[in-house]
């Protein structure tokens, strides 16, 4: 394609934003808080891919590893009442909600008390008791779903908001930009989270778009947008925090770009750097650089004076969880065969 | 009491649905315009307000979608589509989204939409403005798929279909809006238990029908008593889940069997209905072989006389009938 | 909605732009020749809402007078090896390539003489042998063929381009923007030629957008576009040159937002200023005064001179023009009823 | 010359297509990755370039669109859907535009497109990644439905797809990727000549059915040989538009049918084919009712154990032919 534009200069470019995070004045407790969020995101995902390499998980599972302080810094400022809609890359979205760990795992491997009742896999995760509200991987396909609940939160009265997660590759579908432009006619509490990190599939978005900044969509819809380091949890939690605000306060929808980058192939476990078209492990290592959890606990160290013993502590502690987590899954049974039938219709089989 | 038409039975129904209950909303294309779907819901916009029902850009994507999402949200939206042609590009949060989320998620949450089609064919429309594809819906599991064919059922239907735990399409027929009658005062009506019903008694054919079709199968067993023969003719009502209870025992009783529809012939709703009685009536048991009356394999004409010709009518049916008595 | 742009100024504001055109250096003979190309389409339009008033045409008849300098002042720059799509509201892209006006008028009345074989109707014209290559009246679905048909374009490497045109209603369709992308990435000679009528259907555009141009959607996919007085066929025109010569060189697609006014209803031949949620007499009288043949004619009478004689000859020929082309039309035969199979398969029915 | 797998069958149907045509190009989401459509076009685009082998941003609907344009103007596109799920977002350009161009243009144009669709299910992949739809295609007048049952076909029905002159849903099993046998020479196919075959001879009971429900049904009919019964087995091979004679022949002569199919039940192609067995063979000559195996009706489960109980097997089209001998 002609003219290519790079319109996020140093965000796309992993050679920068490299070092300890600026932290503001939050407190660090809460820093810290989010420091433990990422790292059970990051287990939790490493022991999924465990499952995965070891053959008991089948379904397809796609790995968020290398993107967690997205989810983290949105989800900071999200209650139970709000409304989150996720797709196929959806665990972190899921957890950073504090979603339960053993109904995600048990999911995983298709069991009866997972998240989703064993009926959907990794692909499928439901938790509306912290604001969960359902992931699906049709691409694109939870982006209305979220305005209308979005449309639903207006209705209330209530001052909740919608989220709706996503990629760059999914704002080639045309249902977002039909979206977007719902959201802002109806003037909805919804919060677009673009997870851009920079691929879809095998592809570079190079190949995909003229440029690689999709908050272009949110200009275009006149849709108020940040564009933002999505590798640094304070940087994305001041942006939610602002247009969360705002929509509650009923100014209508907004749409953070938050650049980053899976560490995993598309789906499995595996780096995949063979598979991309042009991902390569020069990229891969380069973007592993910009790690957003060490990047935060350079910062904590360094200017919060927080010491090893306790990053440590948490790491036991989510250890210990995911662990559980896994056995309990292990341990629990399938589904009954009936439940194929009498999840069809509400009262059982037609 | 005086007749009410097809088409203010459907206004009607929004009226109650939306009387009883406040999660109750309409949404689509052409909510605040007076001539629209067909007169269908005149005023609804001025009764309700134009926050609950709200007239939308050209996207039945979003639309549909963001109606899904108001419905697994507590609300009971009904999405309208002025043509099944263009409801076409809502397919994926119709098949893939509505039908299945309750399904896929564990049985936890259920996305209570009503979706509206409108079949809204002839007047020389053409191909892209005629479709009747009630059929593909039918196909999908986790959709109930609704058809009314009399003025009291448009409104009953639209009620049952607002106050659906399920998602249901509900499909009208332009072609009906004429159709009046008398009607009881609405009430509340659980989709669930809307059956298939008989129209006409008799016991030398069974026509089976849905929407304008029963019209065309009422017609035709008037001719037919003409010529000796008392057809008997099951209005479907809900193709799907299709509670096949009715149809296979007046067609065991009968012995002949002939399905009237207003879409294609191939893996339609009268393929459907032949291959049930065809499943569930022994050979032994009929006199002839089974029977479709649907359009030809063809995308609708505009002309006049290819419209006269593409369309069946009443003789149509009659024709049909006829030969099994040959 | 909140904050509802007028990014268009005085395009949007029907007492501006009401004057003689600017004439440039442009020849006379060719203004003339737009002229009569421009009264040719209301003529047979204006003939178009009489046959659908005595209730010979059934049909649902899209009208666009008013809107005629639109699709006459792109033409001017294309020939038969370029290939034009439309939609519901076709009449004027078709006659603007000078496609039979008997062809169309039998069309209408839905005979076997008619631009389609009397199998379409109004909203289905065809003549690919001057470049008119299909309209139909599904809102968008031309614009991703046009795509294809710039994709086949270029593959012939002849400087051949494809030119879809569309409304402002269109542009809520997804489709627009996945077929903007898909023209952006594989760099296709396609022009894309928006005739915003601030309308769609029933709805004023400020009921369905935040703002009232649409060029911000070419805009965030990178297509070269102009935003112009579509009632100003000089106007349309150099926007047309430049982009045509622009994806005839390779250098990919161009998207034009020609601003317009229809002077009828949505659908049908009377002016239904009692259907539009906003459409008012007044506003209907004000944008007559920004009629695009009236303008033309007062520039070419006032700086070059054309008498009243010469419009006066042209009139006379293109209203016998019209007369012989519905007189041929009710002469014609219907098609015959095989046609209804054997058009659905090459080779006749199945 | 040794076995050819389907996946390798089909690409080489690819390589023939493009080879003869300098018209047909492939484009699609994944095309350029090695691993996406289960091999079966690996390396075409370093052979034929990227400019006919496109890979293509995640937008089904224009994608599918500039395909149809494309064949509008002189090319014959083969547009790739990874799964036949994703492809309900192109479903507009496929019924609305690909099918009815010819006719409603009045019949001197042909979008000589083919849109392969794959059926890609099993693995716990679920709801939204199971689907098999071809029987909302098959639906559609205008359009071709192929669905090759073994590597041969896989390769020539994509030749054919690719030569049609008609639109043409070309829809492969990645279930069946593995079966192989040793292939004659290509050549061209003209899409009209495609029609139903026995794969197997039998005469006491006649099962059809398409694509891998046609292995179903060999293997059934080796366990029934087992329990002394021989079945006919018929691949329709074209499901739409869909030839019957050799399927009323066979059932005539059987007087017992099964239809066998992957997809849901209601307005199915099973159900299609009872509807023409019903309508075309004499009640008379029939020694049982129909029967249909399809899939129950519900979305897929992800659950290993539900994934077993949902999916027909040999077996499950053998119980339920034994029954009809009950
Ligand atoms: C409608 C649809 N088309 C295609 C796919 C296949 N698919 C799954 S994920 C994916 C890539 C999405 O990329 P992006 O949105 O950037 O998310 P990421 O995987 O990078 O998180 C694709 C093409 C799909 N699931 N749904
Ligand atoms: C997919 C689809 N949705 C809805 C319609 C109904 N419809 C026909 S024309 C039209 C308005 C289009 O407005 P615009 O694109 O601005 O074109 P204009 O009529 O102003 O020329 C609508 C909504 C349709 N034909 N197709
Ligand atoms: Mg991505
Ligand atoms: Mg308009």
């Amino acid at each position: 394609m002609k003219g290519f534009q790079n319109a996020l200069g140093a965000l796309a470019d992993p050679k920068e934003l490299t070092g300890a995070l600026d932290l503001k004045n939050l407190p660090t407790d809460w820093l810290v808080d989010k420091y433990r969020d990422m790292m059970t995101i990051r287990r939790a995902e490493e022991a999924v891919a465990g499952l995965v390499r070891s053959g008991e998980a089948k379904a397809p599972c796609h790995l968020g590893i290398g993107q967690e302080a997205v989810a983290v810094g949105v989800s900071a400022h999200l209650n139970a009442g709000d409304k989150v809609y996720s797709g196929h890359r959806g665990h972190s979205h899921y957890l950073a909600l504090h979603a339960p760990l053993d109904g995600m795992m048990a999911e995983v491997l298709g069991k009866a008390t997972g998240a989703s009742g064993g009926m959907g896999g990794s692909m499928h995760l439901f938790a509306p008791e912290v604001g969960f509200h359902g992931s699906v991987p049709i691409v694109g396909a939870t982006i209305p779903i979220a305005v209308g609940a979005g449309l639903a939160c207006k209705m209330d009265g209530k001052g909740q908001v919608a989220v709706a997660y996503f990629g760059d590759g999914a704002c080639e579908e045309g249902v977002v930009h039909e979206s977007l432009n719902l959201a802002r006619v109806l003037d909805l509490p919804v919060l677009f989270v673009c997870e851009n990190n920079l691929y879809s599939s095998h592809l570079d978005i190079h190949l995909r778009q003229p440029s690689n900044s999709v908050a272009r969509f949110a200009e275009a819809h006149r849709v108020d947008h940040r564009v933002i380091d999505g590798n640094d949890v304070v940087a994305v939690s001041e942006a939610a925090a602002d247009l969360i605000a705002n929509a509650r306060a009923g100014k209508g929808p907004g749409f953070i770009e938050a650049v980053t980058f899976r560490w995993l192939g598309h789906v499995g476990p595996n780096e995949d750097i063979d598979v991309g078209v042009r991902r390569s492990p020069g990229e891969l290592t380069a973007w592993k650089r910009r790690d957003p959890v060490r990047r935060l606990t350079d910062a904590l160290s360094a200017s919060r004076g927080v010491g090893q013993d306790r990053f440590a502590g948490i790491d036991a502690e989510i250890v210990r969880a995911v662990d559980e987590a896994v056995a309990f899954a292990r341990a629990s049974a399938y589904p009954e065969d009936r439940v194929l039938l009498d999840y069809v219709y509400a009262g059982g089989a037609a | 009491m005086s007749a009410v038409s097809y088409a203010d039975a459907i206004r009607h129904g929004f009226e109650y649905a939306m009387e009883r209950d406040p999660k109750c909303f309409a949404i689509g294309q052409g909510l605040w315009s007076p001539w629209y779907v067909g007169n269908s819901m005149r005023d609804l916009d001025r009764r309700f307000g134009k926050e609950r029902v709200i007239d939308t850009p050209v996207s039945e994507l979003a639309t549909t979608g963001a109606a899904v999402g108001a419905a697994l949200n507590g609300y009971h939206p009904i999405v309208v589509h002025p043509r099944m042609d263009f409801m076409i590009l809502a397919a994926d949060q119709i098949v893939n989204q509505a039908a299945k989320w309750r399904h896929m998620l564990g049985g936890k949450v259920s996305p209570t939409i009503a979706i509206r089609g409108i079949v809204n064919r002839g007047g020389e429309q053409g191909a892209q403005h005629s479709q009747a594809l009630h059929s593909w819906y039918a196909h999908v599991p986790g959709l109930r798929v609704l058809m009314p064919a009399t003025a009291a059922d448009a409104r009953d239907m639209l009620i049952a279909a607002a106050q659906s735990p399920d998602p249901v399409m509900y499909i009208d027929d332009r072609w009906c809006y004429e159709l009046a009658e008398e009607l009881a005062p609405a009430a509340d009506i659980d989709v669930a238990a809307i059956r298939p019903m008989v129209r006409r008694e008799g016991g030398d054919v069974t026509i089976a029908a849905a929407s304008y079709s029963v019209t065309l199968a009422l017609k035709a067993a008037d001719l037919l008593a003409g010529d000796g023969i008392e057809a008997e003719v099951v209005d479907i009502r809900q193709v799907n889940p299709l509670d096949p209870t009715l149809v296979l025992e007046s067609a065991a009783r009968t012995g002949r069997f002939v399905a009237v529809d207003g879409g294609w012939s191939t893996c339609g709703l009268a393929a459907e209905l032949l291959a049930l009685v065809a499943e569930g009536v022994a050979p032994s048991r009929l006199k002839a072989p089974l029977a479709r009356v649907t359009l030809p394999a063809a995308p609708a004409p505009t002309s006049k006389p290819l419209e006269a010709a593409y369309y069946p009518t009443a003789e149509t049916v009659r024709q049909r009938v006829l030969k099994l008595f040959g």
